[in-house]
């Protein structure tokens, strides 16, 4: 049999799903699969949903998890796969993230879990006998001695992408939880704000901050997600607040730098509280419409195995933990990931991103970071504006309380 | 060669009567003209009898059948379009063949009948070329070779010669003539030049407002026609006309005399003017006259007799010839 | 009795069938739409609150504003360009033809490239238009970074695009005027210009309607440019209603969406029947 | 030829190099530079032209991807605009000869089709019902829907130049409608039916979101979507996507070239009701 | 009021020479028509005195002035186009003032000078009409207006009757013949009808193949026609032309006469023949007459006489009507 797949079009994923179908066909000759890819980004996420909703959706195709999976009505669309064997290897916190709101499970990790952070260069630190911040305050200093002492740009942007801006807002959600440990389930009761709760606040005034004190690159408007890599990797800028798996694209565009190139989470106010914003891997899901549940539940299995896993790491490289007891990343892996892993080693240095928390996601989050980021727009009025957006989203949702 | 019958025929678009019952009967093989000034009714009547317009009531019947009701391509008749209508994507030999290409003829046999056609309207040399590389006449002849094929039992002419140019005009009035003549199929021919009318017509219909004022052969038109109407249509150069004072005086209410039966001298005369204008055709000259009291005459004379301008001038109408219409 | 006509109706059913199907019916089923919370999995009734959600979109009155703005600009320069341009394509200048060819050139080209084309040639730093202009000596702009200037370089690109059309409308049209009046006004003792502006542009008025309502028409609607160069940004500064409608459709809110859709469907309605109709008529009394 | 009109010529032809040139230039150096260089994305020429090299890189992606999207285009273009212009031509026709309040609806009916934006995702389920989402007759269907207002515009201000002596010549030829249409009108639409096949075929050769919605599936790519291939949200090959970008303007190119002298003809008389 | 001087006065489009040397002299207040067949370059010449085509050499002269190199705006002439030429979107009022305002007139005294042109050409009623709101003889009229209004002291008028119909044509032949004797300008006047020219013309001039043939009054050019190619289209219906046979036996190389300079009976005459068309007119009979060993020779006769297809009738020429060429 011949089964569709549908991935997005980055380089990663495609090779991702051509390795694993590879092998897959290797063990089940009479298994082979048509790859199919689409575009990224909320266009992609569009093709997704239309496709689910006409039933025209391809055997196996992966998709974000958390809030954004919720929209696809899982419950509804998607094969259940709790009764694979290799569910139980399955990571518990990514579980929850690819449930439904009956209790089924629907995903498996398709690659490592990701942190939201800043990566930074590595010789301009040494060169300047810069600290590790761990707080905003020092990070700023830091960025201020950068900017004066050195050619370099403190902070790259990118907002060519305009997904990348959202990094100093959604990656300074460990800091919000701690300070308020309850915000994600009263936000989504519609009981708390971003522009009235003062923690969450912090990161729109955060890049608000950094916008006004001038660190940004120069083109930070028409450069671009690889310009970002770029300018880090090769000293133009210091910092560069990105999720961690910019790695692949450190290792495929300037392999030489790799060991250049640190990575630290985003830092609070408090030097105490210094963890990590994880966001929870794409997964792997097939659709309830597929003509072939078995082989596509024996896929998802197969992903779910370390076996999978260390193919990935073959294929790409090690990018961050996995997430499928008994994966292990090889013993070398580049600096940048070695720096992200000790957040892992203790559970509370981690905290999930908000939209694996709460369903409520608005979707102009990135065009008004773009603003706030820009100057446009001050951090007050960007997160009033984004609460409005966030509302429909539960109304769509239909969630009690909108 | 057949009969065409109308009667009682009337079509209005809309609100406006068009035709306001028309009866006439044109004879096998005649060649009739229907002629009237712009805008009365001829191109509709001729329409309405190809079967192109619906009558709003009335007959037509052409032949022994009533075909008030047929389909234009059931009646037998074959028509020439002011505008020729030639396809111009298609060959001379395409476009006369076209008819019969539509009813899955035989191409050898297409071929040998639109050969035959051709070489009756000397169109043999042309038969490759299309309707944009002929001259006007040639064109004409094209659309004429487009009927004939089709063994028409009536020929229906709108205005065929108008867009072409004087010479060539009375080079193919000529022609057409004889076609009739060769042919002897009935044919009717619209126009609203009154020389096409008198020298080409064997009976002319004249029509106006959608009535038909007089019917007869072109000479018994000019001489005796019935209305003022058609007095003053028919003639090259028009017939004087007055009412008022002068018709009254002659004891009727419309006077009219020809140009052509007025004599001018310098002595005695019947009325005294001056003239005002003076166009010389060569063999005659038309003499524009200001009669007093009366307005313009014109008086038509030979081109080799000398008059100047504001030359005071006498003319006299010719017995006989005098029109007096009551009212 | 009624004979039939040589011009039957049967010959628009084809046509109607592909697009009453394929159009008329999604187009009027999503009139219902617009009522309802509607994703791809349900559609839950809603009454008008989704118009009323789109009225109170804080981007919505910036999206408006950047439309009409857009559409009239584009459309402005469409006509007043393809105009002069047309002008001079036609007076028998040197190389003419290879120059028409040159001007229709970029509309073959796709809208993805011809937007990938010029986010690269407007970087603000690196770009071809910025190098040019700081080799003269003049600091170019963020062309599509600064918020002030995006909508107005997508506007240009547009325009850059598009005037090719334009220009061959109008060469067509010209070619319909008599070369009679231009002999007339000679004799009447025109200069050029005045020949332009008392002859050309008056004549060549149908071809301006056409001008004007087609690319008026494709201004309203334009999306696809914009979401290639800028996807409505920095921010929400160059977004136009399309734009809005397209992310409420990519977030998932399709009802919100063809509210939109049928919003914009009415503006332009208003704006461009009125217009084809007043130009129209202005046409017709000519 | 005058001086001034060669000097304007030459003047005109240099800014038309600058504005209108110029940027493609930039596509080709381009398309001839290695990933690394092409990343810089300048006007310097490429150390080493690798046009060749790039060229079948750009065909070999993803399985000659290209090629079947250059199969998928052109079968959508051609019969998209093969019924376009037939069914547009009929519709025209009937609206122009037969002027009442039904085809005064008609025609009104099908400029809406000029302004209202299609509703995606209706039509899908409309297509799916028919069988015909994921196929290529229905992408075709879809073009023909959604060109279908521009074209009667086009054809009906046409065809008011064609002298209905035409039509009555062929009714008392003895042809029926059909034949009419078909031998008659039809042949003499050439002009108005070559500025609908350039400009239609162009904008649906070079559409790239109905594609996207109404035809997925890797068979069913089209030429406007390998320009995925090189461009994603973390990789690009700039080098590579302006080959692409190149190749797959070629066949609107050819179309232009072809036609390009009988454009004007058809705009004379159906844009502009010359 | 200007005398027009044209001195070896040649144009060549191309390597086709289509004006090859013309000399001619048209005094102050003449109306001069230009004839000829189509394609001898009437409307070249006139566009060259109208400055609008460059001449290839020679000289024109207009006044006292050499403008042959001048702009047509400067040369003082004013020109009614066959088409006519009137801007669609303005008014009637000011397709008259078109040209003033185009020198920045003020607008009161525009409308007053366009007042007065109205009157003149009883267009008053109609000032604020667009042009498709006229007939064809006020748009001609309109037109007429526009170049009055230049007070030119040349006026030019290329076919200007050749769109109207017959009736219209002769009634605005007279229009423009009192329209010239009231202005008294120097006009030029193109035609290839020669009713036209014989009518309206003070002065004649044929052409032919870009050459003059004969310049004369219409009288003059009707009786002595110079060359066989002006016998030939100088007259209508058209002189009866030979050469050959005939020619040779009436000791030249060409022979014409003019179909009423032919007597025709059924006693004794010159020439036998046998009736093959008739075209009545009217007041006149037109007789085409095959005429054994010499071919159709046509007669004009009185329309009141009787003749018949077919019947057998004897000519004979008027004598010192007949027209002998050498070869
Ligand atoms: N389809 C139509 N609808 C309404 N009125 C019409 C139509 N066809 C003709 N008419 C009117 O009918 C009258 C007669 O028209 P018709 O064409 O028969 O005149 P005509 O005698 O042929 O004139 P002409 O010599 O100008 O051709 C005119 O007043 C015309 O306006
Ligand atoms: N612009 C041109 N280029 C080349 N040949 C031309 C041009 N204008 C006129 N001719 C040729 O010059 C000759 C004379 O043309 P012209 O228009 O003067 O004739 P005409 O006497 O006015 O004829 P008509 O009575 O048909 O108007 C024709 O053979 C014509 O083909
Ligand atoms: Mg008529
Ligand atoms: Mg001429």
């Amino acid at each position: 049999q011949e089964l569709t797949f549908l991935t997005d079009s980055s380089a990663d994923s495609v090779a991702v799903t051509e390795a694993l179908t590879a092998a897959y066909t290797a063990a089940h000759p009479d298994v082979t699969f048509s790859i199919e890819t689409r575009p990224g980004g909320s266009e992609g996420d569009n093709i997704v949903k239309t496709r689910l909703a006409t039933g025209e959706m391809s055997d196996l195709f992966i998709y974000n998890s958390g809030s954004l999976l919720q929209a696809l009505r899982p419950d509804r669309t998607l094969l259940a796969i709790d009764d694979i064997p290799n569910f139980g290897l399955i990571n518990d916190a990514f579980i929850s993230t690819v449930q439904g709101s009956e209790g089924g499970t629907y995903g498996v990790p398709y690659e490592t879990a990701q942190g939201g952070g800043i990566y930074y260069h590595k010789p301009t630190y040494e060169q300047l006998g810069l600290e590790i911040p761990k707080t905003w305050d020092a990070f700023m200093a830091n960025n201020a001695r950068i900017a004066e002492e050195t050619e370099v740009a403190p902070i790259a942007q990118t907002y060519r992408e305009t997904w990348t801006s959202q990094l100093f807002v959604l990656a300074d959600y460990y800091n919000v939880q701690s300070e308020v440990p309850a915000f994600a389930e009263q936000y989504t009761a519609n009981e708390a704000k971003y522009a009235t709760t003062p923690a969450a606040l912090r990161g729109f005034e955060k890049l608000q901050e950094a916008y006004e004190a001038g660190y940004f690159n120069e083109d930070f408007g028409a450069a671009n997600y690889n310009d970002g890599v770029r300018m880090v990797a090769t000293g133009e800028a210091a910092h560069y607040p990105m999720l961690t798996f910019a790695v692949g694209l450190f290792q495929q565009n300037h392999p030489d730098q790799m060991e250049d190139v640190g990575f630290f989470a985003q830092p609070g106010d408090s030097a105490d509280e210094n963890g990590l914003t994880v966001w929870m891997p794409t997964s792997l899901y097939a659709p309830r419409s597929t003509e072939h549940p078995e082989i596509a539940k024996d896929f998802l299995n197969f992903v779910a195995s370390p076996e999978a896993c260390d193919i990935i790491t073959d294929t790409i490289g090690a990018t961050g933990p996995y997430l499928i007891e008994g994966c292990t990343l090889p013993p070398e892996v580049p600096g940048m990931v070695a720096d992200m892993l000790p957040y892992f080693e203790e559970e509370v240095r981690t905290a999930p991103a908000l939209e694996f928390l709460s369903p409520v996601k608005g979707p102009a989050l990135e065009q008004l970071t773009v603003e706030v980021g820009s100057g446009i727009r001050d951090a007050q009025s960007a997160a009033e504006l984004y609460d409005k957006d966030v509302a429909k989203q539960a109304r769509q949702l239909g969630l009690p309380n909108w | 060669m057949s009969r065409v019958v109308l009667k009682n025929l009337k079509k209005s678009f809309g609100a406006v009567d068009v035709i306001q019952g028309v009866d006439l009967e044109i004879e096998p093989g005649e060649f009739c003209v229907f002629v009237g000034p712009s805008g009365c009714g001829k191109s509709t009547l001729l329409r309405m009898i190809s079967g192109l317009e619906e009558a709003t009531s009335g007959t037509i019947g052409i032949g022994d059948k009533n075909v008030t009701h047929s389909d234009p391509s059931q009646r037998g008749i074959a028509m020439v379009f002011q505008s020729y209508a030639l396809y111009p994507h298609l060959t001379v030999a395409e476009n006369i063949g076209f008819g019969l290409s539509l009813k899955r003829m035989p191409k050898p046999e297409i071929a040998s009948r639109v050969q035959e056609v051709a070489r009756v309207l000397q169109l043999e040399s042309l038969l490759d070329r299309r309707p944009k590389e002929l001259s006007g006449g040639q064109r004409q002849r094209v659309a004429i070779g487009r009927s004939i094929i089709r063994n028409p039992k009536v020929f229906l002419f709108d205005e065929p010669l108008s867009n072409l140019d004087a010479a060539l005009r009375s080079q193919m009035r000529i022609e057409l003539t004889e076609l009739h003549e060769r042919l002897g199929t009935t044919m009717i021919y619209v126009t609203h030049d009154q020389t096409e009318a008198m020298t080409m017509g064997t009976k002319i219909v004249v029509l106006n407002r959608g009535k038909i004022e007089q019917v007869g052969t072109p000479m018994e038109v000019y001489q005796n026609p019935v209305t003022p109407f058609v007095a003053g249509f028919i003639g090259s150069p028009k017939m004087n006309i007055f009412e008022g004072k002068l018709a009254h005086e002659m004891g009727c209410s419309t006077y009219g005399i020809r140009p052509e039966h007025i004599t001018v001298s310098d002595g005695a005369g019947k009325w005294t003017g001056r003239i005002r204008h003076i166009e010389r055709l060569g063999a005659d000259t038309l003499l524009h006259v200001d009669v007093q009291d009366i307005g313009q005459m014109v008086a038509r004379v030979d081109g080799s007799l000398d008059f100047a301008s504001n030359q005071s001038v006498n003319l006299t109408p010719m017995a006989g010839k005098e029109f007096r219409y009551p009212s | 009795m009624y004979r039939k006509s040589p011009y039957p109706y049967w010959f628009i059913l084809p046509a109607a069938a592909v697009f009453v199907v394929l159009f008329l019916v999604p187009t009027i089923a999503s009139f219902y739409f617009s009522l309802t919370y509607w994703d791809p999995f349900e559609a839950r009734f809603a009454g008008v609150d989704n118009y009323l959600q789109f009225f109170s979109e804080p981007f919505l009155v910036r999206g408006l504003v950047n439309t009409l703005v857009f559409a009239f600009l584009t459309s402005g320069l469409k006509t007043v360009l393809g105009l002069l341009l047309a002008v001079l394509l036609t007076s028998g200048i040197f190389g003419q033809g290879l120059l028409r060819s040159v001007v229709f050139f970029p509309v073959l080209v796709s809208t993805i490239g011809v937007g990938l084309l010029f986010q690269e040639l407007m970087h603000p730093t690196e770009g071809a238009i910025n190098v040019a202009l700081a080799a003269i000596g003049i600091d170019g702009p963020g062309w599509l970074t600064n918020p002030k200037l995006a909508l107005l370089s997508v506007a240009l690109v547009d325009v850059w695009r598009g005037v090719g059309l334009a220009t061959l409308i109008y060469i067509a049209g010209l070619a319909t005027i008599s070369q009679d009046y231009y002999e007339a006004a000679r004799i009447d003792g025109a200069t050029r210009l005045q020949q332009f502006w008392r002859v050309t542009v008056p004549l060549v008025r149908p071809a301006t309607t056409t001008v004007i309502i087609l690319s008026l028409i494709g201004g309203l609607r334009l999306f696809d440019l914009i979401w290639a160069m800028t996807r409505g940004g920095p921010g929400f500064s160059s977004d136009v209603l399309a734009s809005v409608i397209y992310k409420q459709y990519q977030a998932g809110f399709w009802g919100l969406s063809t509210a939109g859709n049928v919003i914009l469907f009415l503006l332009i309605a208003c704006i461009v029947a009125p217009l084809a109709w007043w130009l129209n008529r202005k046409e017709i009394q000519a | 030829m005058k001086r001034r009109d060669f000097v304007i010529g030459v003047i005109s032809l240099c800014v038309a190099f600058f504005v209108f040139v110029i940027p493609f230039i930039f596509v080709v150096i381009n398309a001839g530079k290695s990933a690394q260089e092409a990343s810089q994305l300048d006007f310097s020429l490429p150390d080493r032209w690798l046009i060749w090299q790039n060229l079948i890189d750009v065909v070999k992606a993803r399985d000659y991807a290209l090629l079947l999207a250059y199969f998928n285009s052109i079968v959508i273009t051609v019969g998209a605009i093969a019924l376009l212009v037939i069914f547009g031509a009929m519709v025209g026709y009937v609206v122009q000869r037969r002027p009442n309040r039904a085809t005064r609806i008609v025609y009104a009916v099908a400029l809406s089709g000029l302004m209202i934006p299609p509703a995606v995702v209706p039509t899908i389920w409309v297509l799916q019902g028919l069988g015909l989402f994921k196929t290529l007759h229905g992408m075709i269907l879809i073009q023909v829907a959604y060109g279908m207002g521009f074209t009667v515009l086009l054809f009906r201000s046409f065809i008011a130049t064609i002298p209905r002596d035409l039509d009555e010549a062929a009714i008392i030829d003895g042809a029926k409608p059909w034949q009419i249409f078909f031998r008659v009108i039809l042949p003499l639409l050439k002009p108005v039916t070559v500025t609908v096949i350039v400009v239609q075929s162009i904008s649906i050769f070079n559409d790239f979101t109905h594609p996207l919605y109404y035809l997925p599936g890797a068979e069913n790519i089209t030429v406007q979507l390998t320009l995925y291939n090189f461009q994603s949200q973390y990789v690009s090959q700039m080098n590579l996507l302006f080959m692409n970008i190149l190749l797959i303007t070629i066949p609107p190119l050819i179309v232009f070239v072809f036609f390009n002298r009988q454009i004007v003809a058809g705009m004379t008389k159906g844009a502009v009701k010359g």
